[in-house]
């Protein structure tokens, strides 16, 4: 049944304005990820094309972070494979371990809930870190980027402050301009407005409705369905490990096909 | 240089003997100083300063010095500052039940500290008096927090115990250094003397940590 | 005030403070029941009384303590030193006592062996007494070079030198000849002549116990001596001594 | 009360306390030394992935933790010279057993410090491509040590508190000087006054620093 | 121009439906709260009446949990008097110490953000403790009225649960009970949604519903504009540590009279 809902919806979804670049960016095939007995995907399949702002919604516990996480390779996952572009990303080899390919990885950014700065570092030095110690980047070139992001994102008077001093709005807008940094090709979000104040919500969320504008390729967990509704140009809803429906967001939010979206979104917009 | 450890075997009951002094020295000196420990800390959050500061002193002191000199000073100063005989086991219990406290004390004082500001104000929201909110709301969780590291309380207790064998005392250790000059085999009966405090403390180290898993579970 | 002795009756017992020093005072690890000829005496003169005897544990940095704090009322085998005499008051001589030394006769820095006590006195030698003995007080001054290590009890001392952490251990001749017998396979025993410290070993008392109660004690062990029963008892608990340490 | 205080008996016998003073503070330094850097690497022992590491470095943490220091300081002076053969000086024999003492504890400490790095931590150095070196020296440590210099600190005076037990084996520091002086001059409630204060004053401005040190940390709890 | 405001809007919301019983429950007059140097409260007015349910919004640290504070008793007062009814309830004496009725206080109940149940006694044990150890009620009635409480909301299973053992939402439904077993005349509710996964806080928010059809005094401060709006007689926004705006939820949702109000009102609804 999922497979059916998938093919169909991909037909529509193609027709959409946002995605302009068709060329798949990833792919996960029948990917399965169990925590002792509890299965959080199920032989998951799902697809993302390269122009995409995907948004994941779903019950609390249904595996959202899991998936982002799988895709950023901090969990491990027992059967299928995951694809990026035509170039397998994390596979699984015959002994059951994962494989991920590194020089993938490092094309792909996530931003946390909880911003996980280094309270260690000044704003600037949690910016260069990775692109001088690992990219092997000049400094003084990482330096020059740091200051470019954080004046786009309204914090070039932050810049030597550290994780301490800053609001949580600072504090996630430094983790997004960190993850930035590395120039990914994907970049994924995990509540990253949930721990932050409303007003501070929206800072977040202007910002990231900025990089949309600019074409980056986003993968989205949010609880709130009216920025889920702005910014995504594709939606999935997933629940007991399976995707439920994917679709259009205009279609999911407004009219969704599946029984138990329709019950989730009622729910959480308050509508019951 | 050959060693005999089976000549540790025909002393074995000396040494429980020993452990048996040393036992009994830690348990009561637990039990005393744990209760004076919780007043010590009731008087450190109490805000009055008549009772704050003088506890303060003695905890501080107590923390600040080896235990060796605090158990000299009791054994050897205080007959002669209070003018009368007191008794060497009695000397020794002291000095560790004075011991206990200053350490348990800190314990009680920081757990009744970890326990939220907002449970303070649940408290007034209910509409609870001083009273109820002692006795049900605060000791009860304070108390609660306070076993793992209390068990560990005791494990040091046991260890540091050791000391009173300087004070002549029979304990396990002065037994231990008693019959290995009497039998010249100190190689033996020191490490024996070693392993048995070892045994002891070990598996209740394992037991502290055991408890402190449990109650995180349970209660956060 | 009531008299010292008057005051042990009424309590019912006589208080002797122990430490240990084969064959004066000993205490047997298994069954801690003490012996020794001085623990013998005590139990004699509490008989004498009327009374029983307790011992204290205690060891020689605290005997003298001990007994001007009233923790007990004899400490047992105590040399008569002038700066004891200043801080406790003195029972008469129950037996005499010299220094000896006693070292391992493989030691290599001792290969030429031990006449007296020059041959000790270098700075590489290291010396174990007992801190707060005669034997501490005469090592030290009459030694210009060796070093000192002062441990609190014969346990240590002896473990001291058993390990090699200290070359020489000085104590008293009895002490020593009951350890030789104990290890004679390495150890060998020097009694320097002429004698060092050469002393009584007594009773010592409260400095405010009064006259009429040492002259009671004292009566009681010239009555001792008179009868020959202190060889006796020496030559006893040197046996138990030697017994013990198989 | 019937005893005349008589502190003039310190006035004159200041010199043999400095130099035990001296020889307490060298076994303190000592241990410390040993104990902050060996420390450090018997928790990375403790921690290794092999167990061939960690099993001994585990073993050698719990041993000195669950025995008393006073055999351990007594085993150390006694035994070791018998069962190997080495004969060192008492005050190099004394910083090796307190530091021995104090690598377990420091061990533990530093290990408490690494797993305080919260988990996201690590997430984010992979999400950042940081590898394991990188993310250890720039992300971990520095962060696990933070946290660790409280704990530290106060093992630190606890060990130089210790260390007045190697008086019972003969080393000359100040609880030795002390029971000298106090023998020699039967006066031992004014020195042993004295030697309780020296070790106090000693102790607290450190145990002061470390309550500062711990208020600010529970003030700045953040990731 | 504050009092100016509130006099208007006082006429205004006399003619709204919601509010039945006119009668004042909880009048704030010129009372002042410092925090060392910042004003959190600055010579706040503020009236409430007997059937009313006000909503308080405000930006972040505006002193909306210190307005509820203040009035449950938690902190003092710098100025100022509060009455209930029209009798005095909190004052400020001479010195300048805070005075509070204490049987007024027992008619006022409070829940807040982190449950604060008490973790070491169970669901029973925390809805009895208060109405046995201080109001003097025999056990068995306690536990009678406990029942029929968390029945109310759907707690019946989970009477002998420790709070450890409960979901968030479960927590907060407790919290509620517990509350309520005083019987208090006025509800404070303090961002109690807002620690709950957002499934959970529909739960929560049909329970406060339920209890405003049975026309309970409510104070409420959220941050979901979408309830606010839903369950609101009465609202205000504050900010800077003065009342701004008080008038009927229709009026201040849809088209707020105060520049200040409205600029809030955008950026947490995401319409900027
Ligand atoms: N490290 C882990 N060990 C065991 N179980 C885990 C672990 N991480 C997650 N789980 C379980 O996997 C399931 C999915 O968790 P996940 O965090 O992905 O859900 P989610 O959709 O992100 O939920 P939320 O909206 O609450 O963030 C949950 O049942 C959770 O308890
Ligand atoms: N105990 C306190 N000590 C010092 N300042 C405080 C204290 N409590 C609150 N404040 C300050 O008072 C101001 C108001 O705080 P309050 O918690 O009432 O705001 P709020 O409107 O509830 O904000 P939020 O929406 O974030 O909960 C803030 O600036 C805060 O920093
Ligand atoms: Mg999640
Ligand atoms: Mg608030």
């Amino acid at each position: 049944m999922v497979d059916n809902i998938n093919k169909q919806q991909e037909e529509e979804t193609a027709k959409y304005q946002g995605a302009e670049d068709n060329s798949p960016l990833i792919e996960f095939k029948g990917v399965t990820k169990r925590f002792g007995d509890t299965c959080v995907m199920d032989e998951m399949d799902l697809k993302m094309k390269a122009g995409d702002r995907l948004v994941i919604i779903g019950p609390s516990g249904s595996g959202k972070s899991t998936l982002l996480r799988v895709l950023m390779g901090l969990e491990k996952i027992d059967k299928g494979e995951i694809f990026f572009g035509s170039n397998p990303y994390i596979t699984v080899d015959r002994k059951g371990r994962t494989r991920t390919d590194m020089s993938v990885r490092s094309k792909i950014g996530m931003v946390f809930q909880h911003y996980t700065l280094f309270p260690h570092l000044s704003v600037m030095s949690n910016l260069t870190l990775s692109p001088v110690k690992v990219r092997g980047m000049a400094r003084s070139e990482a330096e020059d980027r740091a200051r470019e992001y954080l004046a786009r994102l309204g914090m070039e008077d932050k810049l030597y402050s550290y994780p301490g001093k800053l609001s949580g709005g600072q504090k996630q807008r430094v983790a997004i301009a960190r993850a930035l940094m590395l120039e990914p090709k994907l970049m994924l979000f995990d509540e990253v407005t949930s721990a932050l104040d409303p007003e501070m919500v929206a800072e977040i969320e202007k910002v990231m409705l900025d990089l949309a504008k600019q074409k980056m390729a986003m993968m989205i967990v949010t609880h709130d369905m009216y920025f889920a509704k702005k910014i995504a140009t594709e939606s999935v809803f997933i629940a007991g490990g399976k995707v439920i429906e994917k679709c259009d967001p205009e279609i999911m939010f407004n009219e969704p096909k599946q029984e138990r979206t329709r019950d989730f979104l009622d729910k959480v917009l308050h509508l019951k | 240089m050959n060693f005999d450890f089976f000549r540790v075997l025909s002393y074995w009951d000396v040494l429980l003997n020993g452990l048996g002094i040393t036992l009994l020295f830690t348990v009561s000196a637990v039990i005393i100083g744990t209760l004076l420990g919780f007043i010590i800390s009731l008087m450190r959050v109490s805000p009055f300063r008549v009772l704050k500061w003088p506890a303060r002193l003695y905890v501080e002191f107590f923390r600040g010095t080896p235990m060796l000199i605090q158990l000299f000073w009791i054994f050897f100063c205080l007959p002669l500052v209070i003018g009368r005989d007191i008794p060497p086991y009695v000397s020794v219990l002291l000095a560790m039940v004075l011991f206990m406290a200053a350490i348990t004390s800190e314990t009680f004082r920081g757990s009744l500290k970890s326990i939220s500001g907002e449970q303070h104000d649940a408290c007034v929201a209910l509409g609870l008096n001083f009273r109820v909110k002692a006795i049900n709301v605060i000791f009860p969780q304070a108390l609660l927090r306070s076993i793992p590291p209390l068990m560990s309380n005791n494990v040091a207790l046991f260890k540091e115990s050791a000391l009173i064998s300087s004070v002549g005392i029979a304990d396990l250790m002065f037994v231990s250094s008693n019959i290995s000059s009497s039998t010249a085999r100190p190689v033996e009966f020191l490490t024996a003397a070693a392993i048995i405090y070892f045994v002891v403390a070990f598996p209740a180290t394992r037991l502290v940590d055991l408890v402190e898993k449990r109650l995180l579970l349970r209660f956060t | 005030a009531e008299t010292t002795w008057e005051r042990v009756k009424d309590a019912g017992a006589l208080r002797c403070g122990a430490a240990i020093a084969t064959p004066y005072v000993m205490k047997d690890p298994r069954t801690n029941t003490y012996n020794g000829f001085f623990v013998e005496m005590c139990r004699e003169f509490a008989e004498h009384l009327g009374v029983e005897a307790t011992f204290v544990d205690t060891n020689w940095d605290n005997i003298v303590a001990g007994a001007q704090s009233g923790r007990w009322d004899l400490s047992m085998a105590l040399n008569e030193t002038p700066e004891r005499a200043r801080a406790v008051a003195f029972s008469e001589p129950v037996s005499y006592y010299q220094v000896s030394f006693l070292y391992n006769k493989d030691n290599p820095k001792l290969s030429e062996g031990v006449n007296d006590l020059a041959d000790i006195d270098k700075a590489d030698i290291t010396i174990a007494v007992m801190s707060g003995t005669v034997q501490d007080k005469a090592v030290t001054e009459r030694t210009e070079n060796a070093n000192i290590m002062r441990l609190p009890g014969m346990d240590e001392t002896r473990l001291a030198v058993m390990s090699r952490r200290a070359d020489v251990l000085a104590d008293a001749n009895d002490t020593n000849l009951l350890f030789h017998h104990a290890n004679p396979d390495w150890s060998v025993v020097m009694t320097p002549n002429p004698p060092i410290a050469p002393q009584g070993v007594a009773f010592g008392m409260n400095q405010s116990t009064p006259e009429a109660d040492i002259q009671e004690l004292n009566e009681f062990i010239i009555e001792k001596k008179e009868a020959g029963e202190i060889e006796g008892m020496i030559e006893e608990a040197a046996q138990l001594a030697v017994q013990q340490m198989e | 009360m019937n005893y005349t205080f008589d502190f003039s008996v310190l006035v004159g016998n200041f010199g043999p306390l400095i130099e035990g003073l001296q020889t307490t503070l060298l076994l303190a330094l000592g241990a410390n030394v040993l104990g902050l850097t060996v420390g450090f690497v018997v928790c990375l022992l403790a921690m290794a992935p092999f167990w061939i590491l960690r099993l001994p470095a585990k073993m050698f943490i719990e041993f000195f933790r669950c025995t008393p220091v006073l055999i351990q300081i007594v085993w150390f002076f006694y035994c070791v010279p018998i069962l190997f053969n080495v004969f060192l000086d008492p005050i190099t024999m004394g910083i090796m057993a307190l530091g021995l003492n104090l690598i377990a504890f420091n061990a533990e400490a530093y290990r408490a410090g690494i797993q305080a790095v919260p988990k996201e931590h690590h997430d984010a150095c992979v999400a950042l491509g940081l590898g394991a070196w990188h993310k250890t020296v720039y992300v971990i440590f520095p962060q696990a040590l933070r946290n660790a210099i409280p704990v530290l600190m106060t093992n630190g005076i606890t060990i130089l508190q210790q260390s007045a037990l190697v008086a019972i084996v003969a080393v000359a520091d100040l609880m030795y000087a002390g029971k000298m002086l106090a023998t020699n001059t039967y006066r031992p409630l004014e020195v042993f006054t004295a030697v309780a204060l020296i070790y106090f004053f000693m102790s607290l401005p450190i145990s002061q620093v470390v309550t500062f040190l711990e208020r600010r940390q529970d003030a700045s709890v953040e990731r």
